[in-house]
């Protein structure tokens, strides 16, 4: 394999989870907060697909399809929540979905 | 000179990816956030390109770029131009917290990988020209891993029907 | 032979349980008569037995009947049993034929009381319970038979439970011989692990084998049950206060049968006192304290059927006397003259009671003698009885017993002779006060009051009558000298260990007789100068206040136990476990509290939490690896 | 098969009356039923027992949890089904007298006591650690709801203090079921083996002594038996106490003999401090149920004394004890609802003279109370005095310590029956406040009828308790 190796993906990963993290411990709106599990989630996924060519094993890729049907279900729920809280007239602010209250 | 252009396309790609993850993060307006995710998520393909998953790079595009963002867009669409909240605000040590946590992941994680740098990520497998094709990743699919598959599958269903249900006005509400 | 004993046994139980079940569907009138038929019947069945056993021959009179097993456990074994021999024979009779004349007496006495057939119900209770007491053919059921005794006690003492002293006179009668009743099981308890059972004949087979600490302390344990049970001293206090029960109950329980059982129980376990003589001396002596403590109090009182109580205590103190020496057919005859007697100057007095619309205060009474002529004449021989002058029936059992108590001798014998001697002329001074005050002198005012009522019923009377010829006669069964078929027939149960000689009942009647005349005498110039017989003020207020028992008790004992509950309520139950359960609760509170503080809600911070919690895992993973 | 039925039929019978839209009446009136079902099965299986054999009996055992096993074994020896019996029988009486008082929710009410009934009977008949943990807590939910919910006015206080006492005990028997159940491998209760580990037998004993409870580790009692509504207090008091005698029977005794052996002394200790404690506080509580309350905590500490007696006398003493007190409790409990339905109130002052015109009252009134006071020939006092002679091998001061409390028992239960009964109607109860009514009085009959058979014949349960050879019989001493 011509050009950088496995290692240099894994330190994009670790640099686009990191930034992902931060996005969901510091936002305070639940869109962003979406957006950027979204990312961790490549992260992860990236991860995955580096490993899968490291060992020459397809396994990871598959996982990382898993990995986004079930970001693809989360995105459903969590964009029906989100629009669910919108007609409510709740604001869009997880600070102050704090109780579960309906 | 290929491995040069190689390192050249990974390396716009990853300057990309992590610029274009950074812009998520960081703009106020969710609107181009989700504009930077694409972004985010099309370097991400180039990545996976780099590293011989063809066939998923192809599903990030079309069902992550394709489908899952315009269904963001749809969604920002109808929620209007609402104000974003701040950044900041809670509780005061959770900003410190936040950033000192995610830096210790990133320190763990480069002490992980340099701890097992030099045994097993320095020299990857050889692949065949087959690695990471659609043919392969469904035969797989089917067989090690129906199981993951089929609940996968569920999953989504269920996540379907509980948007709809999520998103459906009842009729309490409605009249209220 | 023991069916006539199952059926004595059981006739009052179908008695009672008639009446309890048939409740409101029988007139009063019905109850009656069935409480006194089955008590009859109780008594035919009890002369059944007495006259196969009388068949016998001597020495084979004993006989076992178990109808099943009522507890056991492994090798421990009760038995529903009775024994059928000559002491339970006598005690059956007694019970039964003495019992049915007064319950038959009652159907006069209660008719138009509000709950008769609650009473008859009692007091069918009552007699089977008795009867379970003296056949019982081991310990455990006689201790059955004592407490139910005890239970039929306590709910015919406090049958009119609307007045506050009936219902407090049942309540300590009823404490007071739980009292007895704790004692006694301990007993049985050291019983069955020394001999391991509780049967009579297997427990005496054993007693020589027991270690002289074991036998004493089972027989102290049965002498607290017989002293409380009795009301000898020092758990006597019950007694007197037991006279607010209806007349009737006072002559067939507080006279004639139930406390008479703790005498019962001395005969009837005299190996093992025998075997701790230490203790059965103990009981003479305190047969010797009570019957000369209940008569000086008996000096004092106004109410006609307190004196007759204490004379009761006083007399069942002969008969422990009786029994601690060893002259058991003596105690038990004296048991049975006194059942007649005692029995009649109850019933004798309830006739009085009855007359004056339930007046019991000697003080309103007098000059009945007129009024009452045939009630006047069954109370005298009741008291000549109950004084031991000739030849009525307590004549012959009580110098019998003082004759013994020479016989015995030694310093503690002749002791007891003295204060038996003592207790003569007490007794002829009580008796004859209370005779005089109710029927001579002039008329007081609830007698003139109720002057011309009549002497009651027919079904009053005849049982007065009765019992008042068995009060003359009663005694001729036994005669020194000439023939003594009673103690003899009670000897084959209990060998005596005193049998004095003819020649010195004579003389030992002589003088007992001569002091009773004196306690007569006594009377006779006390009342005829119109004063008491105590004249101290000083004594007077000492006996008024029955020696101060009942207050040496209440602070010794009743009020620490208040005390005592009173301040583990106060200072451990409230403050301790009740609260240390506030504290506990507040505290998991706060606890919860600072939990839940944590707990806020706030989803970034939930992120924070996870994101920190892997970063710690990571480390943990890579320093355990 | 017989046991799991007599398991199944309350909780089967629970969720037909919670489910089913019945009207109220007719809700409590087919609880009542399934009541009864369950004595008629209870009597049917009674009928099927060997009470000569001392082996498991009616048993039924199907894996679980092989791999860490885990069984459904259940079954009866000859205390379990009469434990068992009594719960029946006072489980009936106490959803009969619910339904004759009419209590409110009748769906939720009927079914909740039916699933108590079940718990608690699986609990008799479970041989499996883990069963047994499981039908022990399942016991509990019911009775929380049922007194946080249905209980007087400081009914949330005493849920509570309920539930905090008892989940302590829970969580420290959980670990040490896991503990026992790990360490031997099963947790089978009729696989042999026994532990020495004192630190397991103490969450075990703790647990139970909660449960009992026993001195000092009541403090849940009075709030909780004075505030439940009355026939929850008489199941709690009657036959849920009574779990934790099964429970030292079945694992406690058998299963940790040194860590016994070494605890004896404390644990007969602190019975005995109970038993007097517990007595002379009924004779200072102020009110009906406080009597009954502390006299029930008495109890318990007498039968301890009995179970720590380590010998048959003892054990028997006990089981019979258990069964007595069960019938005796309820019987009394359910009179004191009845009395303040009447009155409105248990207060004592506000109490008396009630024997006038009320014979019924008061001759079942009295009937219970003496043999609660253990009148001599009372099935009581049969028990009382079994325990009384077991626990003289283990010191003759315990003997002495019963002796006393007899008294104090008379002390307390004439102070009971006297301020109902006796002297003039104090200020709550009036003219109009009738006697027992047919059906009270049918509801207390057939107890009052038991606790009489048994007075007449207590060698019935006393000599089919146990045997030699009987897992739970410890036989040591014989007189």
């Amino acid at each position: 394999m011509s050009g950088p190796g496995v290692g240099w993906y894994l330190i994009v990963a670790a640099l686009l989870f990191g930034t992902g993290a931060l996005g969901v411990m510091l936002r305070r709106s639940p869109l962003i907060v979406l957006l950027s599990l979204e990312i961790m989630l490549n992260a992860a996924n990236l991860t995955l697909i580096a490993f899968a060519r490291q060992h020459g094993s397809l396994d990871g890729q598959v996982f990382a399809l898993v990995v986004m049907g079930v970001a693809a279900a989360e995105v459903a729920i969590g964009l029906g929540l989100i629009v669910a809280m919108a007609r409510r007239r709740l604001p869009l602010d997880v600070d102050q979905a704090s109780a579960l209250r309906g | 000179m290929a491995g040069f252009l190689v390192w050249v396309i990974w390396f716009a790609a990853a300057a990309a990816c992590l610029g274009t993850g950074v812009a998520v993060v960081s703009f106020a307006n969710p609107f181009y956030s989700a504009l930077s995710l694409i972004g985010n998520l099309a370097s991400l393909a180039v990545l996976y390109l780099l590293l011989s998953a063809e066939f998923l790079a192809a599903a990030q595009v079309l069902v992550y770029a394709g489908s899952v963002m315009v269904m963001f867009l749809f969604v920002l669409a109808y929620l209007g131009g609402r104000a974003d909240a701040p950044w900041a605000g809670g509780p005061p040590l959770l900003r410190t917290a936040a950033i000192v946590a995610a830096v210790a992941l990133l320190v763990e994680i480069v002490v992980v990988l340099g701890l097992a740098w030099g045994d097993n990520l320095s020299d990857p497998a050889e692949v065949t020209g087959a690695f990471g094709s659609p043919a392969a990743i469904g035969e797989l699919l089917v067989t090690d891993h129906l199981l993951a598959f089929e609940i996968t599958s569920i999953v989504l269903l269920v996540a379907a029907v509980g948007g709809v249900v999520l998103g459906t006005t009842r009729e309490k509400e409605a009249t209220e | 032979m023991t069916y006539g004993a199952w059926i004595c046994l059981l006739s009052p139980l179908a008695g009672a349980l008639a009446i309890t079940l048939a409740g409101e569907r029988i007139s009063r009138r019905a109850a009656g008569w069935i409480s006194t038929l089955t008590t009859f019947a109780a008594f035919g069945g009890a002369l059944v037995a007495f006259g196969a056993l009388w068949a016998r021959d001597h020495g084979d009179r004993q006989e076992l009947s178990t109808a099943y097993t009522w507890l056991s456990v492994g090798d421990f074994e009760v038995g529903m049993e009775i024994l059928v021999d000559p002491l339970a024979s006598v005690m059956m009779l007694v019970v039964s034929g003495v019992g049915g004349l007064i319950v038959w007496y009652s159907m006069g006495y209660m008719a138009g009381d509000d709950e008769e057939r609650r009473f008859f119900a009692y007091m069918s209770l009552f007699v089977f319970s008795m009867l379970l007491l003296v056949q019982a053919g081991n310990f455990l059921l006689l201790l059955a038979g004592w407490g139910l005794v005890g239970l039929a006690s306590y709910l015919l003492i406090g049958f009119w439970h609307h007045r506050a002293e009936a219902v407090a006179a049942a309540k300590k009668a009823f404490v007071m011989n739980a009292i007895g009743d704790a004692t006694f099981m301990l007993a049985a308890v050291l019983l069955v692990w020394e001999t391991g059972t509780l049967e009579y004949l297997g427990v005496f087979e054993e007693v020589g084998g027991l270690s002289d600490t074991t036998v004493t302390l089972v027989a102290l344990g049965l002498l607290g049950g017989a002293v409380a049970k009795s009301a000898q001293v020092p758990l006597h206090t019950w007694l007197p206060d037991a006279m607010e029960g209806p007349t009737p109950v006072s002559a067939l329980i507080h006279a004639a049968t139930m406390v008479t059982a703790g005498v019962y129980l001395l005969v009837r376990a005299h190996p093992i006192f025998e075997a701790a003589v230490e203790v059965q001396q103990l009981a003479a002596i305190l047969g010797a304290v009570t019957l000369l403590v209940a008569g000086v109090i008996a000096l004092v009182q106004w109410d006609i059927k307190r004196v007759i109580a204490y004379s009761t205590m006083s007399q069942i103190g002969y008969m422990f006397l009786g029994a601690g020496i060893g002259a058991y057919g003596f105690a038990i005859f004296h048991l049975l003259t006194h059942a007649f007697f005692k029995a009649l100057l109850f019933l004798a007095a309830g006739v009085v009671i009855h007359h004056l619309a339930d007046e019991q205060d000697i003080r309103r009474m007098g000059g009945l003698k007129d009024e009452l002529p045939r009630t006047h004449v069954a109370f005298l021989i009741g008291t000549l009885a109950l004084v031991g002058i000739p030849p009525f029936a307590g004549f012959w059992s009580k110098d019998a017993i003082l004759a013994a108590t020479v016989e015995s001798g030694g310093a503690l014998g002749w002791t007891l002779f003295l204060a038996g001697l003592a207790g003569t002329v007490l007794t002829g001074a009580y008796a004859f006060r209370l005779y005089f005050a109710v029927f001579h002198g002039p008329r007081g005012e609830a007698a003139a009051a109720h002057a011309g009522h009549g002497e009651g019923p027919r079904s009053m009377l005849v049982p007065v009558g009765a019992l008042a010829g068995l009060s003359v006669v009663g005694g001729l069964v036994s005669i020194p000298g000439v023939w003594h078929p009673f103690t003899s027939w009670v000897d084959e149960t209990g060998e005596p260990l005193v049998e004095p000689v003819a020649s010195l009942e004579y003389l030992v009647s002589a003088i007992a007789v001569a002091l009773g005349l004196v306690g007569v005498w006594l009377a006779r110039r006390a009342f005829l100068a119109d004063r008491q017989l105590v004249t101290s003020p000083e004594a007077w207020r000492v006996l008024e206040h029955k020696l101060y028992f009942d207050e040496l008790y209440d602070a010794l004992f009743y009020r620490p136990a208040e005390a005592i509950s009173a301040g583990l309520l106060h200072n451990v139950e409230e403050p301790v476990v009740e609260r240390s359960l506030d504290e506990i609760g507040s505290g998991t509170i706060q606890a919860g509290g600072g939990v839940a503080r944590l707990q806020s809600g706030l989803l970034r911070s939930y992120a924070v939490a996870v994101a920190v919690a892997v970063v710690v895992l990571v480390v943990v993973f890579v320093a355990v690896r | 098969m017989l046991t799991t039925s007599l398991i199944l039929l309350p909780v089967v019978g629970a969720l037909l009356v919670a489910v089913l839209p019945l009207p109220r009446l007719t809700t409590a009136g087919l609880a009542f039923l399934v009541a009864l079902l369950e004595v008629a099965l209870w009597i049917v299986a009674a009928g099927r027992f060997d009470f000569d054999d001392p082996a498991l009996q009616l048993g039924t055992s199907r894996e679980w949890v092989e791999s860490l096993g885990i069984s459904y074994t259940v079954g009866f020896y000859g205390f379990s089904l009469w434990l068992a019996g009594a719960t029946v029988i006072v489980c009936a009486a106490a959803i009969g007298y619910a339904l004759w008082v009419g209590r409110d929710r009748p769906r939720a009410y009927h079914a909740l006591m039916l699933l108590l009934t079940g718990a608690v009977v699986a609990t008799f008949a479970a041989q499996d650690l883990l069963l047994f943990y499981v039908a022990f807590e399942a016991m509990l939910i019911p009775l929380y709801v049922l007194v946080g919910v249905w209980g007087g006015a400081r009914r949330i206080a005493a849920t509570l203090t309920f539930v905090v006492y008892t989940m302590a005990g829970s969580l420290l028997m959980l670990a040490s079921v896991v503990a026992y159940g790990v360490t031997q491998g099963t947790f089978s209760l009729q696989e042999p083996g026994t532990s020495a580990n004192t630190w397991i037998f103490l969450g075990f004993a703790i647990a139970f002594a909660v449960k009992a409870p026993l001195f000092p580790l009541h403090g849940w009692l009075p709030l909780a038996y004075r505030e439940a509504p009355v026939e929850v207090a008489a199941v709690l008091s009657a036959i849920v106490s009574k779990t934790a005698v099964y429970g030292f029977l079945v694992i406690v005794l058998p299963r940790f003999p040194e860590p016994v052996d070494d605890f004896t002394g404390l644990i007969l200790a602190l019975s005995a401090a109970g038993l007097v404690y517990g007595s002379l506080l009924a004779f200072r509580a102020p009110d009906l149920r406080g009597i009954v309350a502390y006299s029930s905590l008495a109890q318990m500490g007498l039968i301890t004394l009995g179970l720590f007696a380590l010998n048959d006398l003892g054990l028997s003493g006990a089981v019979l004890q258990s069964v007595a007190h069960a019938l005796v409790s309820t019987t009394m409990f359910l009179l004191v609802g009845m009395v303040e339905r009447r009155c409105g109130t248990g207060d004592l002052d506000a109490l008396g003279g009630m024997a006038r015109g009320r014979p019924i009252l008061a001759t079942v009134l009295l009937t219970a109370g003496m043999i609660a006071l253990a009148v001599p020939g009372s099935v009581t006092f049969a028990g009382e005095f079994l325990i009384m002679t077991g626990v003289y091998a283990e010191g003759w001061g315990y003997s002495v310590v019963v002796a006393l409390a007899i008294v104090l028992a008379a002390m307390y239960t004439l102070r009971l029956i006297s301020a109902v009964l006796h002297v003039r109607p104090g200020p709550a109860v009036r003219d109009e406040a009738l006697d027992l009514r047919p059906v009270e009085l049918g509801l207390l009959l057939p107890l009052v009828a038991c606790l009489i058979a048994l007075s007449v014949w207590p060698a019935l349960v006393s000599e089919s308790a146990f045997w030699r050879g009987t897992p739970a019989a410890i036989v040591e001493e014989e007189p």
